[in-house]
């Protein structure tokens, strides 16, 4: 399985080629991958539904705890069968939706590694690997989203859909190691199975925090819910897949994951069921607001993502049950109605549902499909929606915690839903027909089968839910989500009890806000500055607030002035030394001054150069007090018993003053540019590291107590190097690698040099004159010349 | 003898600072060469007084490359000036 | 003896000599480039073989016996990133075949280049604290050159800081390493080491570690030290920028990791907070500054900065995971932003530009380009299964496992900053359409009737490029034994006797090294040598 | 522009140069036993072409040093540098091992210590006299 | 006796720099400062170098002190040549008590030309500078 | 002058070729050279006279001494008692001196000597321009200077 | 002589450091020289001074005679010296360049790189 998915990836990458080959019918080609392996995954449905759970074991990065070790159980079984069971669904659909376009094959590379990851991502067993397919749902997904890339508000929205999922992506990250941490495992059936109860401990609550963030922002609850409506300007095969059937429900997975370690808190009730219900009413609110048909269903599906949530955070047994129902229900017909909105679109050449109408002579398979899709939506019976509704009423009827609350949320959310459900299946097929941008005609087979399939599963799995094993599957998944077996029974038929009431109710007011819907829209404008000041307002105002922090920083730390790079570096400098030396510890050295009165003059005229040098209004004043300095410095060196470095010092000296008096003829004079409070502040910072300096070299020659290894060299150097200057046999043989070194420096510094002034103004480059011959004749020209002094 | 080295080296060592002086003094450039100049020489004294007190020939190396080699700065100096650099500079 | 340490100085040396030899000649010092980086990539492979399979290989140059001469020591860690400067040198070796313009070769460059290898090396590979002042200076020199190489006026401005900052640290390092040797009186590393513990001033010790940490953290190009990085890094032909970008500020990381595991481990208790915080910082800054940029390299350079937040984040945490994933990060960065800087030049050479907002319509123009830059950028920006992912994944466990909290929280707020950027990047100069107003120069683009570039040398940049990006692919699908190698190196940093034993033998100790007991007495205390 | 060295400066340096350029084959050859060495060696003799630079201008300078370019200097002092580095790994020892022979005629010591010296020699002077060269070679052609 | 003449070559040596540095720091202007140093702190380093040469009595050192006297004697007039002559044509201030100037009517100073004033057969005449324009 | 330098060289080549870097052997070396300049003095023009300068070369030095230490003690007896009795100025002499090496020897020997400097020579080489620093005898000073340039010559001619 | 050494080198980093903060180029490799020859005292004094006592051993000889000074700070100090060169005369250089370029002795016109 594992070779597989990996598989996946390699077929994704050479879709072009398969393209090369099967040109238009790739699609169909790819879908057989998918199919295939939903047959796989339906082979081991028994055992998993025998057994609870089944491990197939690989390994990756042992040391980090990364494996590839997959884990089915009836939760990640059900996902599996819907990820690749409309996968190819819409694989086949997509072929037809984008036939001919130019990108398809890039299409089909981005759209199959996405199935493979999102497979990954509800099969993996290690925690890392969870979060490794996690990750590339989102990498995916941004390229689908901004698969019109020439497109702005794509290009907007699949930053945007990244940004917030990959910020989850981190919280994950984070939550994953602390519970990596807190349990002593990275696998999930060790941490599943293990007795420890992680509830209790102390990374309990951060590590939630971070991993509610991570599925709050995946799945798009309240208030990260904006990403994906803007994600609909991805082609709406990609919506029909990521944006309702898959991707958008791992954060739910990951929830249902870990309901059983984590669930059932007060924390994690509290929050689930409000941000749940929450979601769930803001969603059914905001699609009713719309007129993209693509819009009005991703708001519903933010309803129903909420809705989900909910559910979890309630926890009850009916509510697993209703969970595992409205997971499978919805996906069907949601799948189902975004393809039919692309046939829609693909057909008449606009998605605003008020622009259509009376299209069910024309398209009646679309017609149907949309109705069979949209009643069990609405929840009408005897579809599988109808039964997801019927226990998802029940379960919030239940609730320990805000009961009020969540069937107050429920109730108003089951009306919208109605109305949107109508809106999108009725509106364009009834009723009056509308001129549209394209003349509409049925749509072609290929973009038929996909939204059929998945309409007659909602319809057989609601008259027949035993059907294909329907139950079985469902017990297995909703056992794997409650951590304790959990019988569900599907039923069209409860009795009459207060969820049912509700449901007819709902029904009707959902009809009658469908009639007057748009009256009531217009009345909803009034809300737009509100919406407007939503969280997508927020986001932007994050967005724009990184840019003006990283201008600000900017200008506080990369001014361009050098001096305040010197001053920072300094001063960070002062203040860890001063710190260390002066306040954690205390210098510690002997003034003891023995000292000639030629030493003193030397030295004094040394410090006397340096000291003009600075203070010095002429340049070349500076430059010969420098020069002072450094005859000062030889003549140290040889007081010192050190002739070679005298030697050195001097020639360099000289060289360095004809080299800077070279140089010094074509620059300006000195001009005070500094301000006095500047100069008053670098003096300061220079005279305290002076100071520090000063101290530093005190302790540090009064503290020496270790034989230095000069001695051996000493000792050997006659008899072993066969040199009586030892500077010199230790600059040639000793440390020759030194030596070495230091004379690249310079071959270097003058190579340095010599480009730095022969090669310039472009001249040699390749743009000018091919081989830079230019320059050379000038040169010579000029060299031909008396020489001027 | 010690003594003699001594105010040998005493009476140098004026030296040194009294040209240093000249140095920080000026005013024009040439005036400052030249006391770089007066500089460099006296060290050769020094050096070669310093070398007898040491009893360490070897320090007459350093007097020979400085007698051969520090005019090349007052050269470079001259260069400046003769290019038109500026002399009061 | 083992030549192979050594060799990986000593080739670089020879073939840079040699082309330098040969300054009149174009063709041979471009087989030498080939040539050399191709024999330098050999003998890296033999000593990082070597070192797997013997832990420490050494040379005592000039057969004179640690601590009195120079030794070449290679451990795994510095194996690993001779390795990596190998690879990213042969790379650049073929990239600037195709680049480099001819003023540039004949003043210079290839020698230059492999002078510059060679310093890195050298900083690698010694033992020795003075001899690793002289490498930093070798490649020092050779940057600043090959940075002014062209002469533009960006260069020249951004010489100057780069010139003025690094000097400053070379001088802090310089300075430190004349206290150090007043202090212990040996300039051998694992000498040094040994006396160190037995140091009786133990503020001195720390001063010490602090300046070794500040001039490093200058070279790192660390908070609040980090100036002259983005002020240069931009400037120079792309070649260079990439070759600076894969290498220079990890060789002072590799100083910082060397110096705090082996010489100043017990200073870690104080500096470990201090280091931390400005590891954070230094993620912070260099990824916030990159958030308002609109040209390519810039970006890239402050995210160079927010990288080396990682790996120093690494070192301080202090934890074998942790510095297993400094050196992790260290490794990924070298491939992932060499790559980029490389990305960066062929899209200028395709769109004349560095400025994203002229830029545009690459991805479907160059596909291929386009794989390449999403592999490096989503790497770097830390997403799976890419060899980011995996470097930012050990340390946040590491992090979080030492508890460190806050810190860990910026490291994941940092990549996803960093994710920023990257999509900005790629909106800008993949998605987007090329902009109407951008005119091609003729110039950038030596182009065919139809716009695109058709000089075989086009395929010279591209086969750079995307082996790298395979590389940050292969690294981590081959996360496993990057683990282990990884893993290895933190055993050998965390334990330092083996290096020490490796350079000094078996016998070391530090009683041999104490002068003989020093009288009693505040006054004759000090050391007295003045007649 | 003033005209060119004068008279005097310029017999100096013919005078100077050939002094100072033995000087330093002296300084280098003795080097290893007395003050003195490659570095000083080739300081010494830069600051000889550079007096000559400064009376005779670079176009003289660069005919007393025929075709040889400083950057060739700077070539072949590195390559000495190198080309001592590696006997020792011929007699299978650590590169840099110091080799002594002794030059039977002339009873010289010769060692690779000595040939790396020279190496020094020439890589210092061609380096400084590169520099030089090059800023007095580009100060013409300027106003 | 020995003792005696070396120490008094060393006195005498290091007195005639100080007068050298004493002369640089009193003079009036360049070129009589020229004076005292290229002068006295030669012979001061002559002095003292002979002074090393007896002291060491060794051939080999004798032969250095006497190439340092050599050398200093090489290069000290060309350096005062060069300085003085590129302080004088640049402007250095002469003082005011200098009583003859045959340079400065035989100099152009926009074409750096030098007569040698021999050309006309007429001698310059007396001209002390003017102050320094500059 | 060639001939100077041809014997330091052959005496510096001695030493090397012995490998005994000691200055005895350096003075030997110096003799072997001189005596072998002598030999070969008719092959070259270069070397013409001098060995019989060397001697000449020696009485000089004694000469150059001699004003060297008196021209010293004007000068200092000037610098130590303010007021200046010095009457400076330029000058203009012209020179004997016609090889370039004649010239600059002639004027370094100026510099070095009776409180005078040499400036400048006259683009024509005809004109030597001095500093003097006591013009109160300006007769007596020329002359003296042409003395110095005479017995400079008789070292080269 | 040490005490002495430390304040005059502490006084040579701080002018050092005053230079470097300047705003004029040539101020700044002023500095740069400054704060070498600094660094280069530094070594030279904390590993202790010694008077007349040069790391030479007569002809003839295997050990010097008596104690002599320390000679490997001498030789670092030598290298340090000499890299030192190499690195000043390409900032010399490259301030020449500079101003060629940028028309200007003032950092603060120097910063377009980085804003
Ligand atoms: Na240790
Ligand atoms: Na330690």
């Amino acid at each position: 399985m594992q070779l597989a998915v990996l598989m996946g990836f390699l077929l994704a990458a050479s879709s072009p080629l398969l393209h090369r080959w099967f040109g238009q019918r790739t699609s169909l080609v790819l879908a057989l991958f998918p199919a295939g392996l939903a047959a796989w995954l339906a082979l081991q449905a028994p055992e998993v539904i025998e057994n609870g759970s089944l491990l197939l074991a690989w390994q990756w990065v042992p040391s980090l705890g990364i494996s590839l070790t997959f884990l089915l159980d009836g939760l990640s079984l059900l996902f599996g069968l819907l990820i690749t069971v409309i996968g190819a669904c819409v694989l086949v659909y997509a072929g037809g939706y984008l036939k001919d376009h130019p990108d398809l094959a890039r299409f089909h590379i981005a759209l199959v590694a996405f199935m493979v990851s999102m497979l990954g991502l509800v099969l993996a067993d290690g925690l890392f690997t969870l979060f490794i397919f996690w990750e590339l749902t989102s990498i995916t997904s941004y390229l689908l989203i901004g698969f019109n890339h020439s497109d702005i508000e794509a290009r907007k929205s699949a930053r945007q859909g990244l940004f917030v999922t990959v910020a989850g992506g981190l919280a994950l990250m984070a939550g994953l190691v602390l519970l990596g941490i807190a349990s002593g495992s990275w696998s999930l059936a060790e941490i599943l199975s293990a007795d420890a109860d992680l509830r209790e401990h102390a990374l309990y609550t951060p590590m939630l925090i971070c991993l509610l963030l991570a599925a709050f922002t995946k799945s798009a609850q309240f208030p990260f819910h904006f990403w994906l409506p803007n994600a609909m300007a991805a082609p709406t095969p990609v919506s029909a897949y990521l944006h309702s059937a898959t991707m958008v429900k791992a954060g739910i997975y990951l929830l249902a994951r870990l309901h059983p370690e984590l669930g059932g808190t007060a924390l994690w009730v509290g929050i689930l069921s409000v941000v749940g219900a929450t979601t769930m009413l803001v969603g059914a609110f905001l699609a009713i607001h719309h007129t993209n048909i693509k819009k009005l269903l991703a708001y519903s599906t933010i309803m129903t993502l909420g809705t989900l949530t909910m559910l979890l955070g309630i926890g009850s047994e009916y509510a697993m049950t209703a969970f595992v129902t409205f997971l499978l229900a919805h996906s069907l017909y949601k799948g189902a109605l975004f393809m039919v909105a692309g046939i829609l679109d693909h057909e008449t050449g606009t998605k605003d549902v008020t622009q259509m109408g009376g299209l069910r002579p024309v398209m009646p398979i679309t017609a149907t499909i949309a109705l069979v899709a949209a009643l069990s939506f609405a929840g009408v019976p005897p579809l599988l929606g109808f039964i997801g509704k019927e226990l998802m009423l029940e379960s919030v009827l239940g609730a320990d915690r805000f009961q009020m609350l969540l069937v107050l949320f429920a109730f108003v959310a089951a009306i919208l839903t109605i109305a949107v459900a109508f809106i999108v299946a009725l509106r364009p097929f009834y009723g009056k027909r509308y001129q549209t941008p394209l003349e509409p005609h049925e749509a072609p087979l290929s973009m038929l089968v996909g939204p059929a399939l998945l309409a007659l599963g909602s319809l057989l799995l609601g008259l027949v839910p035993a059907m294909l094993g329907g139950d079985a599957l469902l017990t297995s998944a909703a056992t794997a989500v409650a951590g304790h077996t959990t019988e569900v029974t599907l039923s069209l038929w409860y009795g009459v009890n207060i969820a049912l009431i509700m449901s007819m109710v709902s029904l009707g007011l959902g009809f009658w806000l469908f009639k007057r819907w748009d009256s009531v829209r217009g009345r909803l404008s009034i809300l737009n500055p509100v919406m407007r000041r939503g969280p997508e307002a927020g986001y932007e105002s994050m967005m724009n607030g990184i840019v003006h922090l990283s201008e600000w920083q900017t200008r506080l730390l990369q001014n361009g002035y050098m001096r305040n790079y010197i001053l920072v570096m300094l001063i960070t400098l002062i203040a860890l030394i001063g710190n260390s030396i002066l306040l954690r510890h205390s210098p510690q050295f002997a003034f003891d001054l023995d000292v000639r009165f030629h030493e003193a003059a030397v030295v004094g005229c040394m410090a006397m150069g340096a000291l003009f040098a600075t203070i010095s209004r002429s340049r070349l004043g500076a430059v010969v007090s420098v020069g002072v300095m450094g005859f000062s410095i030889a003549l140290i060196f040889i007081l010192f018993s050190a002739p070679d470095l005298a030697i050195t010092q001097l020639l360099v000296e000289t060289l360095t003053v004809i080299l800077l008096v070279l140089v010094l003829f074509r620059l300006p004079r000195f001009s005070n540019l500094s301000t006095s409070f500047e100069r008053i502040r670098d003096g300061i910072v220079a005279a305290t590291m002076g100071i520090l300096i000063c101290m530093l070299i005190m302790t540090s020659w009064s503290i020496q107590q270790f034989e230095p290894i000069s001695t051996y060299m000493i000792e050997n150097s006659v008899p072993l190097a066969h040199g009586l200057n030892i500077v010199n046999v230790i600059l040639v043989d000793y440390r020759a690698l030194d030596t070495l070194g230091e004379m690249f420096v310079l071959a270097l510094a003058a190579i340095g040099v010599i480009a730095m002034l022969k090669l310039r103004h472009g001249e040699g480059l390749p743009s000018e004159n091919g081989d830079g011959k230019n320059g050379e004749k000038r040169n010579a020209a000029i060299t031909k010349e008396p020489y001027d002094g | 003898m010690d003594t003699v080295i001594l105010i040998g080296q005493v009476i140098m060592s004026v030296a040194l600072i009294l040209a240093f002086v000249r140095v920080v003094r000026g005013p024009s450039l040439p005036d400052r060469v030249v006391a770089l100049e007066l500089f460099s020489t006296t060290v050769v004294g020094l050096v070669g007084v310093y070398a007898i007190k040491t009893g360490v020939a070897s320090f007459l190396d350093a007097a020979i490359v400085i007698a051969l080699m520090g005019f090349l700065a007052a050269i470079g100096f001259a260069r400046f000036l003769e290019r038109g650099g500026p002399r009061d500079d | 003896m083992r030549p192979e340490v050594a060799l990986p100085v000593l080739l670089p040396l020879l073939s840079g000599a040699i082309s330098l030899l040969f300054w009149r000649s174009r063709a041979m010092q471009r087989f030498l480039v080939v040539a050399g980086t191709i024999a330098l990539f050999i003998v890296s492979l033999w000593l990082f073989i070597s070192t797997l399979s013997e832990g420490y290989v050494t040379m005592q140059m000039g057969s004179w016996p640690a601590p009195f001469g120079i030794t070449l020591i290679a451990d795994l860690l510095s194996a690993v990133m001779v390795l990596m400067t190998a690879i990213i040198g042969l790379a650049m070796g073929i990239y600037s075949l195709a680049t480099t313009g001819r003023g540039h070769e004949k003043f210079g460059y290839y020698p230059l280049m492999h002078l510059l290898l060679a310093g890195v090396m050298g900083a690698f590979l010694t033992g020795d604290i003075f001899n690793l002042y002289v490498w930093f200076e070798v490649m020092l020199v050779a940057s600043f050159a090959l940075l002014i190489l062209g002469g533009e006026r960006a260069q020249m401005e951004g010489a100057i800081k780069y010139v003025t900052l690094n000097l400053l640290a070379s001088v802090i390092f310089l300075t430190a390493v004349g206290l150090l040797y007043g202090m212990v009186g040996t300039l051998n590393m694992a000498d040094i080491a040994l006396r160190m513990e037995a140091a009786e001033h133990t503020g001195m010790v720390e001063v010490l570690a602090i300046m070794f940490m500040v001039a490093f953290g200058i070279k790192a190009a660390a908070f609040p030290l980090f100036f002259w990085l983005p002020a240069s890094y931009h400037t120079p032909p792309v070649a260079v920028s990439a070759l600076f970008a894969g290498l220079l500020t990890k060789v002072g990381v590799y100083a910082l990791f060397r110096v705090f595991t082996l010489m100043f481990d017990q200073t870690m208790g104080y500096l470990q907070d201090i280091m931390l915080w400005g590891a954070a910082l230094t993620m912070v800054t260099g990824v916030l500054g990159a958030a308002a940029q609109y040209e390519f390299r810039r970006i890239l350079s402050f995210h160079i900065v927010s990288q080396i937040g990682y790996m120093i984040l690494g070192l301080a945490l202090y934890t074998p995971l942790a510095i297993a994933g400094g050196v992790f990060a260290i490794v990924h960065n070298m491939v992932v932003k060499t790559n980029l800087f490389l990305i960066s030049g062929i899209t200028h050479r395709l769109q004349g530009t560095y400025q994203l907002k002229k830029m545009g319509g690459l991805y479907r123009e160059r596909p291929w380009l386009a794989v390449g830059f999403f592999f490096s950028a989503f790497s770097l920006a830390g997403v799976p299964p890419l060899s980011g992912f995996f470097a930012k994944l050990v340390i946040v466990r590491a992090g979080l496992e030492a508890e460190a909290y806050v810190v860990t929280g910026i490291a994941l707020a940092v990549g996803f900053m960093t994710l920023y950027s990257m999509v900005k990047i790629w909106n800008e100069v993949f998605w987007k359409s090329l902009p109407e107003d951008n005119h091609v120069p003729e110039t950038a683009t030596p182009s065919g009737d139809d716009g695109r570039l058709i000089r075989p040398s086009l395929w010279m940049m591209y086969l750079p490029v995307m082996l790298l990006a395979m590389g940050s692919l292969l690294i981590g699908v081959f996360a496993e034994p990057m683990m282990w190698v990884m893993t290895t190196i933190s055993d050998q940093l965390l334990s330092p006797a083996g290096y020490i034993e490796a350079v000094l033998g078996a016998s070391a100790s530090i009683e041999g090294a104490l002068l003989e007991p020093l009288p009693t007495g505040a006054e004759e205390a000090v050391r007295e040598k003045t007649p | 522009m003033v005209k060119s060295g004068t008279i005097i400066l310029n017999t100096a340096a013919r005078l100077l140069m050939p002094l100072q350029l033995l000087f330093s084959v002296f300084l280098l050859l003795r080097g290893h036993d007395e003050p003195g060495g490659g570095f000083i060696a080739g300081l010494v003799a830069a600051g000889a072409f550079t007096l000559y630079l400064f009376a005779f201008g670079v176009s003289a300078t660069k005919e007393v040093l025929r075709m040889v370019d400083p950057r060739d200097l700077i070539g072949v002092g590195l390559l000495l540098g190198m080309i001592s580095v590696l006997p020792a790994w011929f007699m299978g020892q650590p590169f840099l091992t110091a080799q002594w022979w002794t030059i039977p005629i002339i009873d010289f010591k010769a060692s690779t210590p000595l040939i790396f010296d020279v190496g020094v020699y020439f890589a210092v002077l061609g380096s400084v006299t590169g520099m030089v060269m090059s800023l007095m070679e580009v100060d013409k052609d300027e106003p | 006796m020995i003792d005696f003449i070396k120490g008094t070559l060393i006195i005498s040596g290091a007195l005639f720099m100080l007068l050298a540095s004493v002369g640089l720091l009193r003079l009036p202007d360049l070129l009589t400062r020229m004076h005292a140093t290229t002068k006295a702190a030669t012979l001061g380093v002559i002095l003292v170098m002979l002074a090393a040469a007896m002291h060491f009595a060794e051939v080999g050192i004798v032969a250095r002190s006497f190439a340092i006297i050599v050398f200093i004697l090489m290069t000290a007039p060309v350096a005062a040549h060069v300085m003085g002559r590129a302080g004088y044509f640049v402007g250095s201030k002469l003082w005011s008590g200098t009583v003859k100037d045959e340079l400065r009517p035989n100099y152009d100073p926009l074409t750096h030309e030098l007569k040698s004033g021999l050309e006309t057969q007429q001698n310059a005449k007396r001209q002390p500078r003017e102050t320094d324009p500059d | 002058m060639t001939g100077a330098i041809w014997n330091l060289l052959l005496g510096l080549a001695w030493v090397l070729l012995s490998g005994d870097f000691s200055g005895l052997n350096l003075l030997v070396g110096m003799v072997f050279g001189y005596i072998t300049l002598i030999l070969i003095e008719p092959q070259l023009d270069a070397l013409k006279g001098y060995p019989a300068r060397v001697p000449r070369f020696i009485g000089f030095i004694a000469f150059f001494l001699k004003e060297l230490i008196q021209a010293n003690l004007r000068v200092a007896f000037d610098i130590i008692t303010p007021p200046w009795h010095m009457k400076p100025g330029v000058i203009a002499m012209p020179l004997s001196a016609r090889t370039e090496m004649e010239i600059t020897m002639v004027a370094n020997m100026i510099s070095l000597t009776p409180g005078t400097l040499s400036l400048d020579v006259s683009d024509d080489r005809k004109v030597l321009y001095i500093h003097a620093m006591f013009l109160d005898n300006e007769e007596e000073l020329r002359r003296n200077l042409k003395e110095m340039e005479h017995r400079a010559l008789e070292l080269f001619r | 002589m040490e005490p002495l050494m430390a304040l005059a080198i502490g006084l040579l980093y701080a002018t050092a450091i005053f230079m470097m903060l300047r705003r004029s180029i040539v101020k700044l490799v002023i500095g740069l020289m400054l704060l070498s020859n600094a660094a280069n005292l530094l070594i030279f004094t904390t590993a202790g001074m010694t008077r007349g006592a040069p790391p030479l051993i007569p002809e003839g000889m295997t050990q010097p005679l008596g104690e002599v000074a320390d000679p490997l700070p001498q030789a670092v100090v030598l290298t340090a010296i000499v890299i030192a060169f190499g690195v000043l005369a390409f900032a010399v250089v490259l301030i020449r360049r500079a101003y060629e370029v940028v028309k200007a002795d003032d950092l603060d016109k120097m910063k377009d790189t980085d804003t």
